[in-house]
């Protein structure tokens, strides 16, 4: 069964229809794929493909509906993100 | 002022016009000959108004459709339409609760 | 296997095998074998040829202008959700 | 005479020219062949108008109930079938 | 019920799905759900020029609804098993919507 | 444990004969007084108005009023229902100063 039990209290990486990509520690889901993300930062791509890296203070509540996919981040990338590098916005997602 | 239900009230309009207006800034407006429990709606004598970008509105004519439920924001049974209302400007500032919201009724003899 | 279209549905059932087009949002058209497919209309297609039709402003002359671009696969799944028609073969 | 109910009006138009109209407008045009609950639909001998203009034809089409926004009979059969 | 038992059958294969807002993802498929909710590992993007910050992600949960296209491997799908499981499912289909007709 | 079966969300029944208002997933909105409703929220107001929408951005709301009178709103194209008693618009939080 797909579940995101084993991803509970994990570092995730979460993509919303929107295109926002937060990353987060997931401290609940349901059924429905809402899911509660805490200590949340946002990673934020501009046109010219670069990342900037914004710390939220609040918990983060995401519906299920809004979500795209939620992966488990893997922490030593950290480097990568810091080196500059580059990647295409996310789009909003059209239904 | 007592309780109604939704369907209670749509029951009521059959054989008289309702005013449909539905997703992507279309209204429709009809003479309603039945519906089911998704709302799917038969209408005769219709008339299709679609509102443009550019504030123009597409009106087109047609005897009788089967209107797709799924397609419905809200209904307005009894009135015939944009064209019947006339445009009340209501000057109201802010939705704030001291300011006394002055609405002009206008009771139109909607039974 | 019944041959007769009862439901809208069925016009797919008998396209199994065939050479189908599927008019999809997002201004796609795909063009490709039937496989399967089920009440959401979830489909797998194979040898598929993608259609994407995207309208483009041209800068100078600010026109607007009809720009296709397309893809093959030879196996796909595709969601049923994004789907408007389906036209069966020797049809198109 | 005024159809009733949903099923009514469809029993009414089985096999009878109509035009779909979807929610993005394009229009469909043909023999009403079969529809279901869902309110998908297959029409024989169909043309696919998009923003007035003619731009295909199908022998038979199968549309996805959830695009439909209205069904209507067509007031008198299009030249071209004649 | 029968796309569920083809991605199921699909387990270990690596796949490539393209989502609603146009990205690209290829990656092992580990699970999948009645929603066709969908779990991949070894995620990466499937140009990853484009998005390389998909290659920060482990594993990757896709939620069913948000898929466009599953590229699936060819050598590894029984087009003949497919056709008749979808016979069959649309008959068994009919034969309940059938059923709940006649018990309305 | 007694089984919840229909967990109520909100309860309408608070603002029976109140003013509210309903903004709709198409960015259509309206004020009105509640006079009813079903179990899946479809709702029903009198004496309603809808504030007509900007031709050039239909998800911006003007203030113009246009008296609509008895309404039946579907349920599933229901996004906010708020009171409009101690509702008051704020500066936008999310302006770049």
């Amino acid at each position: 069964m797909t579940t995101l039990r084993d991803y509970v209290d994990k570092k995730v990486a979460v993509i919303s229809c929107d295109g926002r990509f937060i990353v987060g520690i997931l401290f609940g889901f349901d059924q429905a794929i809402n899911i509660i993300l805490k200590d949340c930062e946002e990673r934020i791509i501009s046109e010219d493909r670069s990342i900037k890296k914004v710390q939220l203070d609040h918990i983060e509540i995401l519906r299920g509906d809004d979500i795209v996919l939620i992966g488990e981040f893997d922490t030593n990338f950290e480097d990568q993100f810091e080196s500059g590098m580059k990647t295409d916005p996310i789009k909003p997602l059209v239904h | 002022m007592d309780f109604v239900l939704p369907f209670e009230i749509v029951d009521k309009c059959l054989g008289s016009r309702i005013w449909i207006k539905a997703q992507k800034q279309r209204e429709v407006v009809g003479t309603l000959c039945g519906f089911d429990a998704d709302l799917n709606m038969v209408l005769s004598d219709v008339i299709e108004y679609q509102y443009k970008i550019d504030g123009s509105i597409e009106k087109t004519h047609l005897d009788e459709i089967l209107l797709n439920g799924g397609q419905i924001t809200f209904l307005v049974p009894f009135k015939n339409g944009p064209d019947e209302v006339l445009n009340k400007q209501i000057n109201q500032s802010n939705i704030s609760n001291d300011v006394n919201l002055e609405i002009e009724k206008e009771k139109s003899n909607s039974d | 296997m019944n041959l007769e279209v009862k439901e809208p549905i069925d016009l797919v059932r008998l396209s199994l095998g065939e050479k189908i087009y599927i008019k999809m949002r997002g201004d796609r058209e795909l063009r490709g074998t039937l496989h399967a497919f089920d009440q959401h209309l979830n489909i797998v297609l194979s040898n598929v040829e993608e259609v994407l039709t995207v309208i483009e402003i041209d800068e100078e002359t600010n026109e607007e202008i009809m720009k296709t671009t397309r893809r093959n696969f030879e196996m796909l799944y595709i969601r049923g959700d994004g789907i408007i028609a389906i036209a069966p073969p020797k049809r198109f | 005479m005024t159809s009733k109910s949903p099923s009514d009006f469809l029993k009414n138009i089985i096999g009878k020219p109509v035009i779909v109209k979807l929610t993005s407008s394009i229009e469909y045009k043909g023999i009403l062949a079969c529809l279901d609950a869902y309110m998908n639909i297959s029409l024989e001998q169909a043309e696919e108008w998009i923003e007035g203009q003619f731009k295909n034809k199908y022998a038979d089409i199968f549309i996805r109930g959830n695009n439909v926004f209205y069904v209507t009979p067509q007031k008198k059969r299009n030249l071209q079938d004649l | 019920m029968l796309f569920y038992q083809l991605f199921k059958s699909l387990i270990g294969q690596t796949i490539t799905i393209e989502l609603k807002n146009d990205i690209m993802i290829t990656g092992k498929l580990i699970s999948v759900d009645q929603f066709l909710n969908l779990k991949l590992s070894d995620v990466q993007g499937t140009d990853p020029k484009k998005n390389p910050i998909l290659s920060s992600l482990k594993t990757c949960f896709i939620r069913g609804n948000v898929i466009r296209y599953v590229l699936l491997p060819q050598d590894q799908i029984d087009t003949q098993l497919l056709k008749e499981s979808a016979i069959k499912e649309a008959a068994k289909i009919k034969e309940e919507e059938r059923k709940m007709q006649n018990r309305k | 444990m007694s089984r919840r079966n229909d967990f109520k969300s909100i309860d309408l029944k608070r603002y029976f004969g109140k003013k509210i208002e309903i903004k709709f997933l198409d960015g259509r909105q309206i004020v009105g007084t509640l006079t009813g409703f079903d179990k899946v929220f479809n709702i029903v107001l009198e004496e309603a108005s809808e504030y007509s929408q900007d031709p050039s951005n239909f998800f911006q709301v003007t203030d113009k009023l246009v008296y609509l009178g008895l309404v039946v709103c579907k349920s599933s194209s229901i996004c906010v229902i708020f009171p409009s008693e101690g509702t008051e618009e704020i500066a936008n939080p999310f302006e770049k100063k």
